[in-house]
């Protein structure tokens, strides 16, 4: 019972800081709150028994790249300041109906075949086994993919560096 | 906070309320006597003095005083050295900037009245007490490392007089003068010097 | 456990545990900042020849030894802190302000739940534990970040960025250095990190010693102590971020700090030193009381004895310059905790396949590095003098 | 229009060419800051962590010492010039006690000369002891400052012992010194000498084999010579561009003829070098010393003057070395028994207007770094 | 080289204006007021003299009408100290400024025009330096008088 308990909980609390993420008027409150969002799903991850996913979950989202976007409000030019204008009401209304329908249309017809009962033994070695086995060459393009944009951001900050000097 | 001054009041009326709140008093006013964190204002001489006091052979740190650099964390400002008045309006500045239960140790005499340099010197503010509330003038130019400690010994016993709730009296009364509407900010006893004599930097005046 | 069930429901009951569980770690939290803010002014004090704190605590102590004066000075700043006025100051945006020192007190709360410190002896062992304490641990960064930002100060702001770029560029030889004793242990948790020193045969200090020394490094840095304490380098930022704190919020940043120190201890104590392992005892299979209280001794001396090097380290080194530390962090740290991966990876699978014992791997591999650094002693550093005469 | 929107987002022409655009800020370093060299303050304007432009601003301890000076006799003036320069101020007595016995041409007995150029390399010693712990400080490193104020309290014994005062010692009259020094002090002093010297390498030691200390200080903030003789630099920070210029060795004053001591120089003017010159002028002032202790003639400490002597009219120049630079004295006397204008020249008000050049381009923690290896004090810019 | 040497120096580079020693004081120079910028120049930059460090600058106030200005400027080649004095009125003094010759004379203009008026035409940020800005009066001349000074019973 408390399982349920603490989703809900949860859930609520990832659904109101999402929604202060969009309506927020200063831009370091929204990204408090995106990272309020990004412990809340860790936290479902380990209300759901997998905790290795829910601390990747914070380490990486949380720790990382929350932190990086905050660097990224906090260093630009007066990004805080400006007042964005709102003027894309009818967009703003459009997408999120369509998105709406089509989450809702897909759950409903999906057919939810019952877990059979046993708990699935998913444990840090299954996963590591898997990615060096069946999945490797997947593995090798997410690394390359890595290794591009490291080398990308490289460039910019290596091309910002020399125009000052 | 106002709420929390009443309480000593009320506290008394309960049969043996009264040891209650000496036995706070003990010990709230022997926490805050024994762990002063001084902020270093050292302006001149006396901050070379200051300095060899919180060295190794007088050492602040046996009276539980660290040294802390921003006025927020500190509880006793030890302005040591001439002020002039260029410098006046940042050390009152810097005074208003601390938490509240703040004390002030006045080292040397340059603080007191102005020190050697009260004749013939047109920069130099004849006293701190003219513009913040000092509770402890260490006499001396510059006073040895003993007289430094010994005043903050002193500013320890005066701590832990100290009552809850009470409000407290401080040296270098500060009437309101009429006419300019300025603090007076002029000891009774010396009544040297009235405001409208010292041109103040306007700095000053808005400030206080 | 059961009695509690007695009366109410199951999960009810873990709710009750959880939440009792939590006071004790915060108990010992408070407790243990006590001692160390007091040990570390007591040390400061040895090393620089002065006295420490004298004036508090038992009079009887005082006159015993120099060493036991003024034991009560810590709790005397505490009551002082709680007595201050908090002052938000007016320009300052509240709610990040306020959630700063909250945040890093509850990172350093829930990091200590793995912590063994005895056989069977710790709050709740999760089968991610190394990875857990890394994890939560990330999070202090934020707390740093918005008390930097929100101060709305120049300086809080500079102390604030150049404490975040630190932490976020340590973090990672933190948890590459990690990953040697992991992968010699099979597995995540603490406790099986304990249990597995003890087949090995040696402490993981043996085998993966670069591991320890890179791990050593980064963790100072991690918990901002000096020499590489550049954010509330008191010459030039006036405190850095913490400069607009006062009070009991200041208090919080000041007992995180103590407690991160002692956190990050005794998390190398388990995984390099063999927790609660007592040096030539074997180990009995179900632990009897007196093991159980040995254990957590021999974990307490070990962590105390890692807390004392980083007194140590603080009063002795000048203050690293942020660009030197990042250059240390990425260029040497980070590749050597790589190579020390490799060496523990040849162990491991040396010790797997062919059986050999864990005592003669892992003086093979010190003897290697051994070899490594007399390579390292032809092409030193510059000295001062020799650079002289060379320029 | 929504692609509108997007498309503009995307492509932004930001106006130099796509690099970060950083707004300078301005920084101020303001009179009240932790490092203990007294109440300079420095308008930075920064771009992110460098130094664009530096304006240091002065005048926060100015005393108008020298509006005192007017006013006073010329006994009465000695214990101002005290307070001139607190860290050293038995060389500021001496400079101006110079310009005086040159102005009324008195020559004073040898014993005081001797006595005098004691008492003056004691305060060389206990100011470098006082710049070594504050630079150490600045860097980051807080135990040699506990090191350093140990041993300054044993020479401040010793002039508490000759002079009765700590700090400001009102100590070198006109025509001689306040008292005598008996060989109970001369002993006491041989004694500190034996002591300390060994200790100097433990300093060194401390932060020289140091890799964090000598990656701060090697090569930061470098003063080219040309630079140095069109500010004026003198003492120390000269010596360390390569230069053996010293007071007491070009035009050298009381018995500095007869005692030999070679004037220690480094090549590379950087903030390593100058501590390093320093810290090589430490062991020269205590072979001083030891010469003096042998040479002390015995005879009368001072000439018998009455309070209000006067001065015959007429103006001069006296520069001594002090710890810190080339201190002149300028004195202009109208005949009365009151100077009539005295200007000190001193070494920190011109070492200080090096700053503005030479901070551009500078990281923070370099800032404070250069500032302490200076070894400049506020009072004797202010005056 | 002695002073007399320097005036006859002088003397010679600019023959239609006479220099004298001061008898004040044997190392000092009297030099005419719009002789200033290009006589210094020639100082520091002849290699006779060579005149690369300069000392200081200040004023001596003598009431009634006369305010003196003295230079003091060294050579690290020679070996040699020279003072050069200026004589001005003392209503509004007025001296073309040396700052582009010596960094260091700068800060020297600077504290003379705040503590005595003198004003230094050519200077390029003359401000007060050691008085507060909003300061009303020059504090060193003689004749000042401020509430916050107390003059000193004799």
């Amino acid at each position: 019972m408390t399982e349920s308990v603490f989703f809900y909980l949860l859930s609520g609390l990832v659904l109101s800081s999402a929604w202060s993420v969009v309506r927020n008027e200063n831009l370091f409150h929204a990204g408090l709150s995106l990272i309020l969002c990004f412990v809340g799903v860790a936290g479902i991850y380990m209300n759901l028994d997998a905790p290795f996913l829910g601390a990747m979950q914070v380490l990486i989202y949380a720790g990382a790249i929350a932190v990086l976007l905050l660097f990224g409000f906090m260093l630009t030019h007066d990004l805080m300041k400006a007042r964005h204008e709102r003027n894309q009401h009818l967009a703003g209304i459009l997408i999120p109906v369509l998105m709406a329908l089509l989450l809702v249309g897909t759950i409903l017809n999906a057919q939810w075949h019952a877990s059979s009962g046993q708990p699935v033994n998913f444990g840090v070695a299954s996963l590591a086994r898997r990615y060096m086995q069946q999945d490797l060459v997947a593995f090798e393009m997410v690394a390359l993919l890595l290794l591009a944009s490291l080398m990308g951001a490289v460039v910019i900050a290596r091309k910002e560096e020399g125009s000052r000097e | 906070m106002d709420l929390i001054k009443k309480i000593p009041a009320y506290v008394e009326r309960i049969p043996n309320g009264g040891i209650l709140m000496t036995g706070l008093d003990w010990v709230l006013n022997n926490a805050k006597a024994s762990s002063m964190w001084y902020m270093l204002f050292g302006l001149a001489c006396c901050a070379i003095e200051l300095m060899a006091t919180g060295a190794s052979r007088y050492d602040f740190d046996r009276l539980g005083m660290i040294f802390r650099a921003t006025p927020r964390q500190t509880d006793l400002m030890i302005v040591a050295g001439t002020l002039t008045l260029k410098m006046a309006p940042r050390v009152k500045l810097l005074y208003e900037q601390m938490p509240d239960p703040k004390y002030v140790i006045a080292m040397g005499g340059c603080t007191m009245h102005g020190g050697p340099f009260y004749h013939d010197s047109y920069s130099v503010l004849k006293g701190v007490d003219k513009i913040i509330p000092v509770d402890i003038h260490v006499a001396g130019c510059p006073p040895r490392p003993e007289a430094l400690m010994n005043g903050c010994i002193a500013l320890q016993d005066l701590i832990r007089g100290e009552k809850v709730g009470r409000k407290r009296d401080r040296p270098g009364l500060r009437h309101i003068d009429p006419a300019t509407n300025l603090p007076l900010l002029v000891r009774p006893d010396t009544g040297l010097i009235r405001p409208n004599q010292i041109i103040m930097p306007d700095q000053l005046r808005v400030l206080s | 456990m059961d009695l509690v069930t007695a009366y109410t429901g199951q999960d009810v009951a873990l709710v009750l545990i959880m939440l009792l569980m939590l006071a004790l770690i915060l108990g010992f939290i408070a407790g243990s900042s006590l001692i160390l803010i007091w040990a570390e002014r007591k040390v400061a004090a040895r090393i620089q020849n002065r006295v420490g704190p004298m004036m508090t605590g038992p009079r009887k102590f005082a006159e015993f030894s120099m060493w036991t004066g003024g034991l009560l000075q810590t709790a005397a700043d505490a009551i002082k802190l709680l007595v201050k006025e908090l002052i938000i100051p007016s320009k300052t945006d509240a709610i990040p302000f306020i959630a700063a020192p909250v945040l890093i007190v509850t990172v350093c709360v829930t990091a200590y739940i793995v912590i063994p410190f005895g056989p069977a002896f710790s709050v709740s062992d999760l089968n991610i534990g190394v990875v857990h304490v890394v994890a939560i641990s990330s999070l202090t960064v934020l707390s740093i970040v918005m008390a930097g930002w929100s101060s709305n100060s120049k300086y809080s702001l500079l102390g604030g960025l150049r404490s975040a770029a630190q932490m976020l560029s340590y973090e990672i030889p933190l948890i590459f250095a990690l990953l040697g004793p992991i992968l010699l242990a099979g597995g995540l948790s603490m406790q099986k990190m304990v249990l597995a020193q003890r087949e090995y045969g040696c402490w993981f200090l043996l085998p993966s010693l670069l591991g320890f020394l890179i791990y050593y490094v980064a963790s100072i840095a991690e918990v901002n102590r000096p020499p590489f304490d550049i954010p509330e380098a008191e010459s030039e930022l006036v405190a850095g971020y913490v400069s607009e704190y006062s009070g009991m919020m200041f208090a919080m940043f000041f007992l995180a700090e103590f407690a991160n120190m002692f956190l990050v201890c005794s998390v190398a104590a388990t995984v390099f030193l063999g927790g609660w392992l007592v040096p030539f005892m074997p180990v009995p299979d179900n632990p009897t009381p007196v093991y159980i209280l040995l254990g957590i001794l021999t974990f307490f001396l070990k962590t105390s004895f890692l807390v004392f090097i980083m007194m140590w380290i603080r009063w002795t080194f000048p203050r690293v310059r942020p660009d030197h530390l990042m250059n240390l962090g990425w260029k040497y740290l980070f590749p050597l905790s790589l190579l020390n991966l490799l060496i523990c990876a040849g162990i491991a699978v040396l010790k797997d396949v062919y059986k050999l014992n864990g005592w003669g791997i892992s003086l093979a591999s010190l003897g290697a590095l051994a070899m490594v650094m007399l390579l390292l002693q032809v092409v030193r550093i510059p000295r001062p003098d020799t650079f002289l005469e060379k320029a | 229009m929504l692609i509108r929107t997007w498309w503009c987002a995307l492509t932004s022409p930001s106006d130099d060419g796509g690099a970060l655009r950083t707004e300078e800020f301005e920084l101020n370093m303001g009179p009240q800051h932790p490092s203990t060299h007294g109440v300079l303050r420095m308008v930075l304007k920064m771009d992110g962590e460098r130094v664009v432009d530096c304006d240091p601003v002065v005048g926060y301890l100015h005393r108008s010492i020298e509006k005192m000076a007017e006013n006073r006799t010329f006994t009465q003036v000695i214990p101002v010039t005290d307070r001139l320069d607190y860290c050293t101020s038995m060389t500021s007595n001496y400079v101006y006690v110079l310009a005086v016995e040159k102005l009324a041409d008195l020559t004073p007995p040898p014993r005081a000369e001797y006595i005098r150029v004691i008492m003056t390399e004691l305060n060389r010693i206990a100011s470098h002891l006082l710049w070594y712990g504050t630079f150490c400080l600045e860097i980051g490193a807080t135990t040699p400052f506990l090191y350093s104020f140990r041993d300054r309290e044993k020479v401040l014994d010793l002039f508490e012992s000759a002079c009765g005062a700590r700090l400001l010692y009102n100590y070198i009259r006109i025509g001689g010194v306040g008292q005598d020094i008996n060989q109970k002090f001369l002993d006491r002093m041989i004694e500190f000498l034996d002591y300390w010297e060994p200790i100097i390498p433990e300093y060194e030691a401390l932060l020289d084999e140091n890799p964090i200390f000598y990656n701060r200080t090697v090569g930061v903030g470098t003063v080219p010579l040309e630079m140095c003789r069109s500010y004026g630099v003198s003492g120390p920070n000269v010596r360390a561009a390569g230069v053996a210029e010293d007071v007491r060795r070009d035009d050298p004053f009381a018995v500095y003829k007869d005692l030999e001591f070679e004037i220690p120089t480094e090549k590379e003017s950087d903030v390593f070098a100058r501590y390093r010159v320093r810290m090589r002028e430490l062991r020269e002032s205590a072979k001083i010393l030891r010469q003096c202790y042998e040479k002390i003639p015995s005879g009368p400490y001072g000439l018998p003057l009455n309070y209000r002597f006067k001065v015959p009219e007429g103006e001069t120049y006296v520069h001594i070395e002090s710890p810190r630079g080339d201190i002149g004295c300028f004195l202009a006397s109208s005949g009365g028994d009151k100077p009539w204008r005295c200007k000190f020249r001193t070494p920190s008000f011109v070492h200080i207007q090096l700053f503005k050049k030479l901070l551009e381009g500078v990281l923070i923690p370099d800032i404070m770094a250069i500032c302490a290896s200076f070894d400049i004090v506020l009072p004797e810019t202010d005056r | 080289m002695t002073p007399q040497e320097f005036a006859k120096h002088l003397g010679a580079n600019y023959p239609d204006h006479q220099f004298e020693i001061d008898p004040l004081n044997e190392n000092c120079v009297l030099i005419p007021l719009q002789l200033v910028p290009q006589c210094f120049e020639l100082l520091r930059d002849d290699d006779a003299t060579q005149m690369d460090y300069f000392d200081f600058s200040t004023c001596v106030d003598h009431p009634p009408d006369r305010l003196d200005l003295v230079y003091s400027m060294y050579s690290t080649v020679y070996k040699h100290r020279i003072q050069l004095k200026v004589v001005l009125d003392r209503q509004n003094p007025c001296v073309p400024t040396v700052s582009h010759l010596w960094v260091n004379a700068n800060w020297n203009e600077r504290e003379m025009y705040d503590l005595f008026g003198v004003f230094f035409p050519g200077h390029k940020d003359l401000r007060r330096l050691m008085m507060p800005d909003d300061w009303e009066g020059h504090p060193l001349r003689k004749d000042y008088a401020h509430p916050n000074l107390v003059v000193r019973p004799d």
